[in-house]
């Protein structure tokens, strides 16, 4: 499989503070990889940059072959990654339809906007009882569904996601990862970053961990279950 | 309730509609970006001036000044975005104040300096004449003003809750990064409700230029107005300041017919500091 | 090290000396007092505008008082019109916490424009008071009776009358920028929501910043009574006065200890300048170059011209 | 600190080098400072008062045959007369309709342009501080125009009001009505309307005063704000109680407005008086001159016989403003300067105290008169004691004097037709 997104020695840098000192990874097409590591390892810094919302200060970033480092994020967009930010971030004043169309916003044929609408709403079959609810009223699990929601409206060729478990009910994070089992099975790239290592590991094809700002491990995701340094890195272990 | 008081209030209501007219380019951008523009009197000044210049020296009509001094003041506003308040947004909110204020300053000034201290009204025309229905005077330049005042607010309030490209800018207006993650260009759509604001912002101007006195100062006093109004109705409710402008306007004319003209400004004031103590996000405004 | 403290003490003695600097021009010696006026009260306002974050543009309101309480102490009490001072000053931090507990819960712009609301609603009403002299005001002594008027030919007085004033004032906001009250309104201006997480109430403080506030503005207007000898509604209580403490400050950097006075170092000589060598063309000239000069300044450093001297600073370090 | 005051320094520097090369003044000129409102809400009057009073220097500077066989001032060659030849320049400045920025101006004028006198300042507010700042360096101060009784009740020995005083507007307006009363109209309910700055307060509360003495019945009293942004409640008020007399105290942009809303609201009185201000704004007058035929209102210019010097400086004023004539406050603002210019003549000096002297001296006639006064002449507080005024009717766009019958070019025509 080729890789559809390439990042080597990427760096980020908050003025002083040095936000992810050395992250190199590949997402080959169709594949979903999960980036691992403890809270403030630098995942949510790594998928903000490839998205573009933080900028990149060394490295580079590639994505179906083409250098996307430095571009604005509204550009990255509709190079076809989509991302599910930490947070959510809905666009809580609208409706939960206005929210997901706002997501269609890069397709240039927007004759597929109500097939894609379909597509989401049988995913997430909640958010089509609640399309005209206004998505500041919702609950976790259903703002969660909505971000990812939302995120797909683009048909991203990668999607990210940002801890899509996170501070939501056991329930709804088993339907929520079914939901990314089907679009897996669908061929949707997807690169996941967790913290519940369980989850991730058996969602996923391959995957990274990061430790202070730098991957420090790889592999296929069935090896890295049964890999004690894992567990060691991640929770910090002796 | 007499004759005589039915036609203040009827009054009052025009007013009001006018009042929503020149407010609802200051609540789309103040709810928009939350800035509030100093230079908003002046922007509707520049407005007047525009279609007393097309009226006059040009000889067009109110068909002509209209849209003209829409596009006009338009082209201002989307200007005063990019070369000032794209950079003071970064900057606290006392660099709005300082900044807009500057620009308030520049182009008053800069009228004075073109068009001269004295006052200006356009001649009396077809809009000009007035009508009685029903027992009650119409003044034909108000019910324009007014009527285009009700269109162009709720245009505004159409465009923002029920099209995409309003549902981008409230996207903007709300999370500018996350609306990037959706493509959108934050900058196209804040240039944008500049645009928007300005040419309502202009064709108010062109409307109140038929029935008012034009002057470089004249913005002031329209400027305190609108900011009471849209405070009133709640900053980036478009809908919230057209109900502050009617209930203002109607206020007015009643307080200064049954109490004295003096005092009209005082219990609006009142009643303005009273709505925001009961509800101080205005009437209309988000939380 | 020792360079420095050379530069500081030959800057203390200029500002000390200015007036026999300018002892040959009137209007020099008159602008410098000028300044300090302007300072006073724009550094008044930083007070709670600039360290507390509570962008007033009311304050004229308590400038007004401030004038009007010295004038009327004149007109009605046949009193040198400095007396109103204490009144005033009582007077105002009466109204401010008046106010201030209505429009303080306020956020962010609704608070201004409730400030607005307030300083018209105040204009208007004065402007019907013939205790106050109504629209047409209220002038001070027309000659000085004694010296207590403080009503001099020369500026010399007023210069140093106004920089211990201004010293008092700045040495109070120094003190209050370190003390437990200093910190508390840093962590209001920062997040509210925090500031209260933290146990700090923070409507109290804020309150007592707009009171301490207030009472210096009103000084500010009493002084400038002393020095105008007239008062009416629109030079009191008008919303140009509140606009340009605003403007003062911002311009020179609001929350900083030099902010004000760096701002109306600024602006009032552009002012008085600009008015002086355009004004009298009657094109509006003077305006138009002011607006542009305070447009310019806002484009390019958003945070007031003393943000500059931060950024050096930083550079340095970086260094 | 240390940075901010080097700056500080160098500013103040800079300021005080661009200071002193503005104060070079020349020595074979009379300087007259003129300290009007040139930006602000009342620059419309403010710069037609400019025009005026530059336009006497230009007169005294250029000589006139005409004029100078009328006013000793001025010669025919140029120059005044008593003081060789001297040329008038006059260093006008913009007291921003603020009465600190006018004590300021007037400050500079006086020790940095050195002017030998001070000529100003529309407000009454700001005329109050900038003639104490004159007081107090002891240089002449003229008046042309402000009306605040107050101003000549300061002990001021350098203060000179040419202009009448409110008072005498209203003494006019009572002999006015009385008169048309024992006519047979009807004058028996009288609305007055005025904007509520120091001007409308100050002339509604005397006009109020003198006509209850008078005998005048005074029935509305409608205080209202200058910058108002609709006044149909005030004009619905007027037509419900329907008055047979309607006086209006009202700048500019308010006589607009009343214009344009009694047209609107189909309200007119029998009699509508409207003191001077924005009803005698030039602009004014040729925009909505047709909608008021038939208005009364009180000037103290009336541009009187051809020859006359009220005729010829109307007709010199039009041609500098292309096409403004003369008016209340140009006109007052010129008679203004003209009394100064003639005392300083006599004075024969730019020395402040001998022009005070001839001020106090001054005794000039009727017919030389700009402004419709019956002369100029100092009482021992600075008031000009034969200031007088005119009342004017409209008439086909502009205003005729028609009252009282001495000075009337036209007959009076009641009752008021509108448009």
């Amino acid at each position: 499989m080729a890789a559809l997104l390439r990042i080597e020695h990427l760096e980020v840098r908050y003025g002083d503070l040095i936000g992810v000192a050395d992250v190199s990874l590949e997402v080959p097409r169709g594949a979903v990889v999960a980036l691992l590591g403890s809270n403030g390892a630098g995942k949510t810094t790594t998928l903000n940059a490839i998205a573009g919302i933080v900028s990149v200060s060394k490295g580079a970033v590639s994505f179906d072959g083409a250098g996307i480092g430095g571009l604005p994020a509204h550009a990255i967009v509709r190079k076809g990654l989509a991302l599910s930010p930490e947070g959510w971030r809905l666009f809580t004043q609208q409706s939960v339809e206005n929210n997901l169309l706002l997501g269609a916003t890069p397709l240039a044929d927007r004759t597929r906007i109500p097939r894609l609408l379909e597509r989401v709403y049988s995913v997430f079959p909640r958010l089509a009882e609640r399309r005209h609810q206004r998505a500041g009223t919702m609950s976790g699990g259903e703002r969660q569904m909505l971000a990812v929601g939302r995120a797909l409206m683009s048909e991203p060729q990668l999607l990210m996601l940002d801890e899509p478990s996170l501070g939501l009910a056991p329930a709804i994070v088993d339907t929520m990862y079914d939901s990314f089992a089907a679009l897996h099975r669908e061929g949707q790239t997807i690169l996941l970053a967790e913290q519940s290592v369980d989850l991730a590991l058996e969602a996923a094809d391959y995957a990274y961990v990061l430790q202070v700002g730098r991957t420090v491990l790889e592999g296929p995701a069935r090896q890295m279950a049964d890999n004690p340094d894992v567990q060691r890195i991640y929770l910090g272990m002796e | 309730m007499s004759m005589t008081l039915v036609q203040v209030v009827v009054s009052g209501l025009l007013l009001g509609a006018i009042y929503a007219l020149f407010s609802s380019g200051l609540t789309l951008i103040w709810g928009m970006m939350n800035v509030v523009n100093f230079a908003h009197g002046d922007f509707v000044m520049l407005g007047m001036y525009t279609a007393v210049v097309v009226w006059t020296a040009l000889g067009g009509g109110p068909w002509a000044s209209v849209p003209i001094a829409a596009i006009a003041i338009a082209s201002l506003g989307i200007a005063s975005y990019f070369l000032l308040v794209r950079h003071i947004m970064r900057g606290p909110m006392l660099a709005q104040i300082l900044g807009t204020f500057g620009l308030a300053l520049f182009l008053r000034y800069s009228a004075f300096n073109v068009f001269g201290a004295n006052f200006r009204t356009l001649p009396d025309t077809l809009v000009g004449h007035s009508f009685v229905l029903g027992g009650i005077r119409f003044e034909g330049a108000r019910v324009l003003a007014g009527a285009v005042g009700l269109i162009v607010t709720l245009a505004l309030h159409f465009m923002l809750t029920r099209t995409a490209i309003g549902s981008r800018m409230l996207a903007v207006s709300e999370d500018a990064t996350a609306a990037q993650l959706m493509g959108i260009r934050p900058q196209r759509m804040q240039a944008l409700a500049w645009g928007l604001a300005g040419a309502a912002t202009g064709i108010a101007g062109a409307l109140i230029a038929t029935f008012f006195y034009t002057s470089p100062t004249v913005g002031e006093t329209l400027a305190i107005v609108a900011f009471v109004t849209v405070s009133f109705g709640g900053f980036g409710s478009v809908l919230g300041a057209l109900v502050a402008g009617l209930i203002i306007g109607v206020v007015e004319s009643v307080s200064a017919f049954e109490i004295g003209p003096v005092y009209k400004d005082v219990v609006v004031y009142v009643l303005f500091v009273l709505v925001l103590w009961f509800r101080p996000q205005g009437l209309m405004g988000k939380t | 090290m020792t360079g420095r403290r050379i530069l500081h003490l030959l800057l203390i003695a200029v500002v000390l000396v200015y007036p026999l600097i300018a002892a040959d021009s009137p209007v020099y010696g008159r602008l410098g007092a000028l300044v300090l006026l302007g300072a006073i009260s724009a550094s008044a306002w930083n007070i709670v505008g600039g360290y507390a974050g509570q962008v007033s543009i009311g304050h004229a309101v308590f400038f007004g008082i401030g004038a009007y309480a010295s004038v009327t102490s004149f007109v009605h009490l046949d009193l040198p019109p400095i007396a109103g001072a204490p009144i005033g000053m009582l007077l105002s931090v009466l109204v401010a916490a008046a106010i201030g507990v209505p429009t303080l819960r306020l956020s962010g712009h609704y608070f201004s424009m409730a400030t607005i609301a307030v300083g018209e609603l105040v204009r208007v009403l004065s402007s019907t008071s013939d205790f106050l002299g109504g629209a047409q005001g209220l002038g001070g002594p027309a000659m000085p009776r004694t010296m207590f008027d403080l009503s001099f030919v020369s500026a010399t007085p007023y210069y140093y009358i106004f920089l211990a004033v201004l010293v008092a004032l700045l040495g109070l906001t120094h003190w209050i920028e370190r003390s437990r009250m200093g910190f508390y309104l840093r962590a209001i201006k920062d997040s509210e929501r925090a500031a209260r997480s933290l146990g700090v109430s923070s409507g109290r403080y804020k309150l007592y910043a707009f009171m301490l506030s207030a009472a210096f503005t009103s000084l500010a207007g009493s002084l400038y009574l002393c020095m105008f000898g007239f008062i009416d509604p629109e030079s009191g209580f008008g919303i140009l006065i509140s606009v340009k403490m605003v403007v003062m400050a911002a311009l020179g950097g609001a929350g900083q200890l030099f902010g004000p006075l760096v701002g109306a170092l600024i602006l009032v000589p552009l002012e008085e300048l600009s008015n002086s060598y355009l004004g009298g063309q009657g094109a509006g000239l003077t305006f138009v170059v002011y607006g542009a000069i305070i447009v310019i300044i806002a484009r390019f450093l958003p945070s007031g011209l003393l943000s500059l001297l931060e950024r050096r600073k930083v550079v340095r370090r970086a260094d | 600190m240390v940075k901010v005051s080097r700056r500080t320094a160098a500013a103040g520097a800079a300021l005080l080098a661009f200071g002193l090369a503005g104060s070079a003044f020349a020595q074979s000129t009379v300087k007259i400072g003129a300290v009007y409102p040139l930006s602000g809400n009342a620059a419309s009057a403010g710069n037609y008062e400019k025009m005026a009073i530059e336009l006497a220097a230009e007169v005294v500077n250029n000589g006139n045959a005409e004029l100078a066989r009328m006013l000793p001032f001025i010669s025919p060659t140029g120059g005044l007369p008593g003081l060789k030849g001297a040329k008038v320049q006059v260093v006008v400045a913009d007291n921003q309709g603020a009465p600190a920025a006018g004590a300021n101006q007037t400050l500079r004028l006086i020790t940095q342009e050195k002017v030998a006198a001070v000529i100003g300042a529309y407000q009454s507010g700001i005329t109050e501080t900038t003639s104490a700042i004159a007081e107090k360096y002891g240089i002449p101060f003229v008046n042309p125009e402000s009306v605040a009784a107050n101003l000549t009740e300061r002990g001021f020995k350098w203060f000179f009001r040419v202009t009448p005083v409110a008072a005498d507007f209203a003494k006019a307006y009572s002999a006015f009505l009385r008169e048309q009363k024992a006519a047979g109209k009807k004058v028996d309910s009288i609305a007055i309307i005025h904007e509520n700055t120091e001007y409308g307060n100050s002339v509604a509360k005397v006009i109020a005063e003198v006509f209850k003495t008078d005998g005048l019945n005074v029935t509305q009293n409608i205080s209202y704000s200058a910058n108002s942004t609709d006044v149909q409640p005030q004009v619905l008020q007027l037509k419900e109680k329907n008055p047979d007399v309607a006086i209006f105290i009202s700048y500019t942009s308010d006589a607009i407005l009343y214009t344009k809303t009694m047209k609107e609201q189909n309200w007119k009185p029998q009699i509508l008086i409207a003191d001077d201000a924005g009803f005698n704004d030039p602009k004014y007058i040729k925009e909505m001159g047709s909608q008021v035929e038939g208005l009364i209102s009180r000037t103290s210019f009336a541009a009187g016989k051809p020859g006359s010097v009220a005729a010829i400086f109307d007709a010199l004023y039009k041609k500098k403003t292309n096409g403004d004539g003369l008016e209340d406050v140009s006109g007052r603002g010129l008679q203004g300067m003209l009394v100064l210019l003639d005392a300083i003549n006599r004075a024969g000096s730019t020395d402040p105290a001998k022009i005070q002297a001839a001020l106090k001296a001054t005794d000039l006639k009727q017919e030389q008169m700009v402004a419709g006064y019956k002369g100029v002449k100092f009482d021992a507080k600075g008031q000009n004691i034969l200031a007088s005024s005119i009342v004017t009717q409209m008439r086909g766009g502009q205003y005729a004097p028609v009252w009282p019958k001495a000075n009337a070019t036209a007959d009076l025509v009641l009752p008021y037709k509108g448009w």
